[in-house]
């Protein structure tokens, strides 16, 4: 067994028993963690197929900002784990025959296709896996590139928008009023008539 | 050697796994929202193994999208859910059925 | 020939621009205005149309058959409007524009106060008076392009066109129920007789591929054999099909039974109508059709049986009616209807001249009588009940003169003009060997004696004995003013002379030509003019034949009755309860139209309608079938319960199917 | 001058284009400028369509007036469909009665639709310039694509301004065309893979089997009898009439039913013959349940307008009969086909006759319920009283309608009558109560509307018709008497291409060998 087959099975020995435990852990905040660990073993995988860029890209964009933004979520919303695990036993045969079903008809498929390379191409020291990528990006993908790029966009202002409220009751400086404001706004002079003293 | 069917083979167990936690985990939300990354991920597996193995770097190109894909659809799906959370008081699934009109 | 075409068209045109300035100017030029243009019109049409009389009949110039426009050409068969004038339309021309003059000069002194017939503030009432007029000269327009017609496709048009102003004319005093009532039924009893007559024109377009006068009549002999197979099995002479067809358009235009229903009801319009169409001329078209229809009609035996049997049926049993009636003005209409069915008899014995002969003196004494009615009707302040009458003869004594002229020339007294056209239907049948003709002899025999007691019935309770008025009537009543008596007096010298003038000519000469054909052996109109010896012998013969004594006799009968102050209707209702019973209710024609013919449509139609169209086709099969896709969206919805893990499911379930068809396939 | 331009082109998009800008502009102000430049542009259209009339050689049967005749237009290459444009003397003055109707639709909405004046002016712009590309389109899909098209300002129209049920009589109206022309698509494709071309003329041209034939039969049946409509597919009409505002009723009325009896004569009849042959039983059997089923169930309506459209269902029994009669009057006459297209012209002008008479009836209703907001025929009587003018136009249009001679109505009902005739003496029979039935309903409704005394204040407080309302009615009438006293014109028009219409039918379709077999 080879130093690369050793780390293939290591990590995908990982990879299988965290997403496992993803979806079995009862508290949200240890499955968002399992789920990190699961891209984390992934990246490593993809490290084995050469893809350096995108293996690092995954750590950083996903271990880095959505699990963070998971993690956020799960600790910012009350839930009330108890009644979410209901039914949890029952649907868990269910689960099992699905994914038993669905990994098996796959497996099969698998196994029964002839991919025609069994080995992969090889590479130059010099290769570079970043340098090609970038170049497809930018010159045979670059609308769609364009247009990802977009959509990242638009998911931040939809993110904000969705979530960006004002509640009632709540104070806000209002610069622009501040700024604006005359003397006459603020000031009243009264003439008072001056009273004899009784 | 580490044969392109084994890659494949994980990345099916994989797919399996979150196929099955959606099952499982039918109420609650955030933990279909992370199979559903799970998902992605078994998909990403896939396309990263057939890229190396046929030499072909369009399938990374691929991954490299549904990556920005997947995190808008993250971010979008959490703010949806953190707006539902405020409104109704619940992220549980079977309270949510407004869809059936 | 030139000329004649060209005044034709005048004669077409004047009353026609005259109702159209009447009725959509009637607003701006006033009462005057349109009575004016209106009589302008008619008397155009008139001294014209005495022109081409002289022209065609006197001077014998010939027979004008001329297309003025070509309507429609379809399949090179060219439908077109033209004049066909040859004797018998230029006679009918001249009556036709004759009676109408009469009856716009009457009508000024009739409608004058019109207003009083509308409630108050309808706008409909403020120019009546100018659409009366505008009504009239159209209909005038409407009957002359009917009888100069060349050609079925008009002949259609203005029948149909005299049926719209009869229709809006009954229904004149749109605020009376009654008169609305009886306008649709006259509209719609008459379409059942365009039904047959329709399908008549399309039977004659099949077999002649014209409708062209000039080419069906032409070649009319080359089908003499012809045969249609209506049943399965049964072969029908083509001939007999459309002379029936034919014939029951005329049933309805001019009221033979079973379609006369709708002319009493038509009295409901105003009197001067009475007069002009519903005596006079409308209601003759259909004796007019068959006349000019006679090259046809010679063809089929059977056809003239149907309408011998018809018209003797008519001429009887609607004679009976006018024995009961208190209604001055239905009196007259059962007349019409019982002359009507004389002038029919006559056709059905291939008599075709005498009865175009008794349509012509009919007209003029029917008119007459109508408008004496009339006059009678303005003098009570618009009562028509003759019991509330009598005596009238002191207080309106032009009225009574002409009135009673009238009623002798209806019975036939001999040298009246009455008398020459009945008694040559009465010979012309006598003689006639048509199978039906014995049965048709009785019924217009014995029909002399009911015409003569209902006549002078209605003389002698409307002229003579006590006043039955009421005192405020009696104080204003006086003789009308001279626009109704002038009518009256012009329509009283033509029903006097106009028999003697044209018997020899008409039924018994050669008067109408090549109009009116006869077959050799059907022709009984020659056979008994042999023994004919001039218009003053025939008079005289008159006296010792039997309808002379019958009509005396019935006369004689009312008078002994309304001597010892009886009367018919009163009598009948003592002594023969079950007789009146069935006159009082009109044969129960009525009823069975109303109930059976009527209400059954409606109960067709609401049947059809809820059950059909409501309950089947839109709540069976749209609504239901929108149920069935509702039921099965149901069922089907479950899967789709707005859950989330249900959709999951559904697309794992499916993805799944799809990976097995993958490998397993 | 007007020879050189490519006028259905003009006549499609000019009334779109403007719909479109009546759209854009009208939104803001009272609606004026929306009801003002909607008008020029139905009168622009409205003048552009004449020198189809003038320019037209009567003598031919061929299509005239085909867009770039030189090299068509091509739309979409792969499936060889062009957008070609051409009228004959069937569809020519079919859209010449629509650019008029419009015209008149859009004086008769001037200010009784207060509600989004411009959108419903636009809509009725838009439906203009649909429904003349439906006459215009030689091309199949152009014609489909046109045909549904159609039916969304119509949806819109009787939806957005329609009356209190009008979302079920939408939603009807929409479901019923739309599965029809499902299935017309179905045929037309089909076609497509036989003859490899969507030119109906070609399709013209294409022999087919029997059973083909008679499968595309059916198909366009389904179609063409929902929309002109037939029995029993007809329920949607009352109903979407009634609920319509009447500019919608006299577009549906006017035009959109001629639509499937228009797509009888340009698809069914000369594609299919053979099976139009076959089936021609069925056609002449549903034409006569149209005229006097329909005509009995008008007679007991107590919706105005209700029985108007039942009164159409039936008149348009005619025109379907007159379409079809041809075979057998063949039968009756050893093969002979003389008086088949007296028929068919008949059908053609009742299609034209029909249009006028049935709008004329719509706009008066229309012009009654604007006063009463009522259709019910018990809330009227005694109407002539308050509304002497207005009366005597309805009097006039409901004799029109009762087929009386002089009036448009009656031509097309006498030359299908005469022509039925020469077929069988029962089928004209059953046709020709129609003089009864028709008499029956319109006069009924006529007496108990406008005749008679006064029965409510309501009635007597109305107002006779105004100065718009006139000139739209006296046009109707004008046409209405024009063309029952001289409709010549019309059928110099129409003569070429039906006795054309009538040689093609006549030659049989089916391969020879097929041919040879039946025989």
């Amino acid at each position: 067994m080879s130093f690369e087959q050793i780390l293939f099975y290591l990590f995908s020995t990982i990879l299988v028993l965290g997403a496992t435990a993803v979806v079995t852990v009862r508290n949200p905040v240890h499955a968002a963690m399992f789920l990190v660990l699961c891209f984390v073993t992934t990246s490593a995988l993809w490290l084995l197929l050469e893809a350096e860029f995108l293996a690092i890209t995954l750590v950083l964009v996903y271990v880095g900002a959505v699990m963070v933004l998971f993690l956020f979520v799960v600790m910012m919303l009350d839930i009330n784990i108890a009644r979410m695990r209901d039914g949890f036993a029952r649907y868990l045969p269910v689960g099992i025959v699905v994914a038993g079903v669905a990994i098996g008809t796959i497996v099969m498929a698998i196994w029964q296709t002839n991919f025609g390379h069994s080995d992969p191409v090889a590479r130059g020291a010099d290769y570079s896996n970043t340098r090609e990528l970038g170049e497809q990006l930018y010159t045979t993908y670059v609308y769609p590139f364009e247009l990802a790029s977009v959509v990242l966009l638009v998911a931040i202002v939809a993110a904000i928008a969705l979530t960006l409220r004002s509640r009632a009751g709540t104070r806000y400086q209002k610069i622009e009023e501040q700024v604006v404001v005359k003397k006459a706004d603020r000031l009243r002079i009264v003439q008072v008539e001056a009273e004899e003293r009784k | 050697m580490i044969p392109l069917s084994y890659y494949l083979t994980v990345g099916a167990i994989l797919f399996g796994i979150s196929m099955a936690g959606i099952f499982i985990n039918r109420k609650n939300i955030i933990i279909l929202l992370m199979c559903i990354e799970l998902m992605l991920l078994a998909v990403n597996i896939n396309f990263i193994a057939f890229s190396h193995y046929m030499g072909d770097i369009a399938g990374q190109v691929f991954v490299f999208f549904i990556l920005t894909v997947a995190a808008a659809e993250a971010a979008i799906g959490l703010a949806i859910l953190v707006v539902l959370f405020r409104n109704k008081r619940t992220i549980n699934v079977d309270d949510l059925d407004t869809l059936k009109g | 020939m030139e000329q004649i075409y060209n005044y034709s068209l005048i004669i077409v045109l004047a009353p026609l621009i005259g109702a159209i300035i009447a009725g959509l100017f009637g607003g701006s030029i006033g009462r005057k205005g349109a009575h004016s243009v209106t009589i302008v019109g008619v008397a155009i049409a008139f001294i014209l149309s005495a022109i081409v009389f002289k022209g065609v009949v006197i001077d014998k110039v010939g027979t004008l058959n001329q297309t003025v426009y070509t309507w429609l050409v379809s399949e090179g068969i060219r439908f077109e409007v033209g004049f066909l004038i040859d004797e018998l339309t230029a006679m009918m021309m001249v009556v036709v524009t004759f009676v109408s003059l009469m009856v716009h000069l009457y009508t000024i002194g009739y409608m004058s106060h019109d207003e009083e017939n509308w409630p108050a503030g309808s706008k409909a009432g403020s120019n009546s008076y100018q659409r009366f007029f505008s009504y009239i000269s159209l209909f005038t327009f409407s009957m002359l392009m009917l009888v100069m017609a060349n050609n079925f496709m008009q002949l259609f048009f203005g029948w149909e066109a005299v049926g719209l102003v009869s229709y809006l004319l009954i229904g004149f005093w749109s605020v009376r129920e009654s008169a609305v009532y009886a306008n649709l039924k006259a509209f719609l009893v008459n379409r059942v007789g365009d039904f047959g007559f329709l399908l008549g024109i399309a039977a004659v377009l099949m077999t002649f591929n014209s409708l062209d006068y000039a080419d069906v009549f032409g070649a009319a002999t080359l089908h003499k054999d012809a045969t249609i197979s209506i049943f399965p099995g049964s072969e029908w002479s083509l001939m007999t099909v459309i002379g029936i067809l034919l014939f029951i358009g005329a049933m309805g235009k001019s009221a033979q039974v079973p379609l006369h229903v709708w002319l009493p009801d038509s009295m409901e319009g105003p009197t001067p109508i009475s007069a002009l169409i519903h005596a006079a001329t409308m209601v003759t078209a259909g004796i007019f059709m068959v006349a000019r229809m006679s090259p046809l009609y010679e063809l089929s035996e059977t056809a003239l049986s149907f309408i011998l049997v018809i018209g003797a049926i008519t001429a009887l049993f609607m004679g009976f009616l006018g024995l009961i009636q208190h209604d001055i003005k239905r009196v007259v209409a059962y007349s019409t209807l019982s002359q009507l069915g004389y002038m029919t008899v006559a056709l059905g014995a291939s008599a075709y001249a005498a009865g175009v002969f008794h349509l012509m003196t009919h007209a003029f004494f029917k008119a007459l009588l109508f408008l004496g009615a009339g006059s009678v009707i303005i003098a009570m302040h618009h009562k028509q009940d003759m019991r509330e009458m009598g005596g009238l003869r002191k207080y309106m004594p032009i009225t009574w003169i002409t009135s009673l002229i009238g009623s002798l020339a209806l019975i036939g007294t001999p040298f009246f003009a009455g008398f020459y056209s009945k008694d040559s239907i009465i010979m012309a049948v006598g003689a006639s060997s048509n199978p039906a003709a014995g049965f048709a002899y009785a019924a217009v025999v014995a029909g002399v004696f009911i015409t003569a007691l209902y006549s002078f019935r209605m003389y002698f309770m409307v002229f003579h004995g006590e006043e039955r008025m009421d005192h405020h009537t009696k104080e204003h009543l006086h003789e009308t003013p001279w626009v109704v008596t002038v009518p009256l007096v012009l329509l009283a010298i033509p029903s006097v002379v106009i028999g003697a003038i044209y018997v020899m000519d008409m039924p018994f000469g050669d008067f109408f030509g090549s109009a009116i054909y006869v077959a050799a052996e059907h022709d009984v109109l020659a056979e008994v003019g042999k023994g004919v010896h001039g218009w003053f012998g025939m008079a005289l013969h008159g006296f010792m034949t039997l309808p002379f004594w019958l009509a005396a006799g019935g006369v004689f009968t009312a008078w002994m009755l309304h001597r010892k102050g009886l009367d018919i209707a009163v009598v009948m209702q003592q002594r023969l309860g079950f007789i009146y019973k069935i006159l009082d209710n009109k044969y129960w024609a009525d009823e069975v139209y109303a109930n059976i013919f009527a209400a059954g449509g409606r109960g067709i139609g609401s049947g059809l309608w809820k059950v059909g169209d409501v309950a089947l086709i839109d709540g069976v099969m749209v609504n239901g079938s929108a149920r069935v896709v509702g039921m099965l969206s149901g069922l089907i919805r479950q899967v789709q319960n707005g859950l989330l893990y249900r959709y999951a499911f559904a697309m794992v379930f499916g993805l799944l199917l799809l990976f097995g068809l993958f490998l397993f396939r | 001058m007007f020879a050189d331009l490519p006028l259905l082109s003009l006549l499609i998009w000019v009334p779109v284009i403007g719909g479109l800008l009546v759209l854009l502009t009208g939104s803001r102000s009272s609606g004026l400028e929306a009801r003002v430049l909607s008008l020029l542009v139905a009168l622009l259209t409205f003048v552009l369509s004449i020198p189809l009339y003038t320019g037209f050689d009567t003598a031919s049967h061929a299509m005239q007036f085909i867009n770039f005749a030189d090299a068509p237009v091509v739309w979409i290459e792969a499936f060889n469909i062009n957008y070609h444009l051409g009228v004959d003397g069937i569809s020519m003055p079919l859209i010449l009665l629509t650019t008029f109707t419009t015209v008149l639709v859009v004086i008769a909405g001037w200010e009784v639709i207060k509600y989004k004046p411009a959108q419903y002016m636009a809509a009725f712009l838009i439906m203009e310039g649909l429904m003349i590309g439906v006459f215009a389109s030689l091309d199949a899909m152009l014609f489909y694509v046109f045909w549904e098209a159609m039916l969304i300002p119509m949806f819109i129209v009787i939806g957005v301004w329609g009356g209190d049920n009008r979302v079920y009589a939408t939603i009807k109206f929409f479901l019923y065309t739309f599965l029809g022309s499902v299935f017309m698509l179905v045929a037309l494709i089909y076609l497509y893979f036989q003859s490899g071309s969507f030119s109906i003329l070609d399709m013209h041209m294409q022999p087919l089997g029997l059973t083909a034939q008679i499968w595309i039969f059916l198909a366009f049946l389904i179609a063409f009898a929902v929309k002109v409509p037939m029995w029993p597919v007809h329920t949607w009409l009352p109903d979407a009439h009634v609920q319509a505002p009447t500019g919608g009723s006299v577009i549906l009325a006017a035009i959109m039913l001629k639509l499937g009896a228009y797509g009888f004569l340009r698809f069914s009849l000369p594609i299919v013959p053979d099976a139009s042959h076959t089936l021609d039983w069925l056609m002449i059997g549903l034409s006569l349940i149209a005229v006097a089923y329909i005509g009995f169930v008008a007679l007991v309506q107590q919706d105005m307008k209700k029985l108007i459209a039942y009164s159409s269902i039936s008149h348009m029994g005619f025109v379907t009969l007159g379409f079809f009669i041809a075979w057998t009057i063949a039968e009756a006459n050893n093969g002979s086909m003389v008086g088949a297209a007296m028929g068919m012209e008949g059908g053609a002008v009742q299609m034209i006759s029909h249009g006028f008479v049935s709008g004329a009836m719509f706009l008066c209703v229309g012009v009654m319920y604007d006063r009463m907001h009522s259709r019910q025929i018990a809330d009227y009587g005694g109407v002539v009283h308050v509304m002497p003018k207005f009366t005597g136009f309805m009097v006039l249009f409901a004799m029109a309608n009762a087929g009386l001679p002089g009036t448009a109505g009656f031509v097309g009902e006498f030359m299908v009558i005469l022509s039925a005739f020469k077929a069988n003496f029962w089928i004209a029979f059953v046709a020709a109560t129609t003089l009864i039935l028709g008499a029956g309903y319109t006069l009924w409704m006529v007496k108990r509307v406008l005749f008679g005394e006064i029965t409510n204040d309501s009635v007597a407080a109305l107002e006779d018709i105004n100065k718009r309302e006139f000139l739209v009615l006296a046009t109707l009438a004008v046409m209405v008497l024009f063309f029952g006293l001289y409709p010549a014109p019309l059928l110099e028009v129409m003569d070429a291409t039906v006795r054309h219409l009538i040689e093609h039918i006549a030659v049989s379709k089916l391969p020879a060998s097929a041919f040879a077999g039946a025989m």
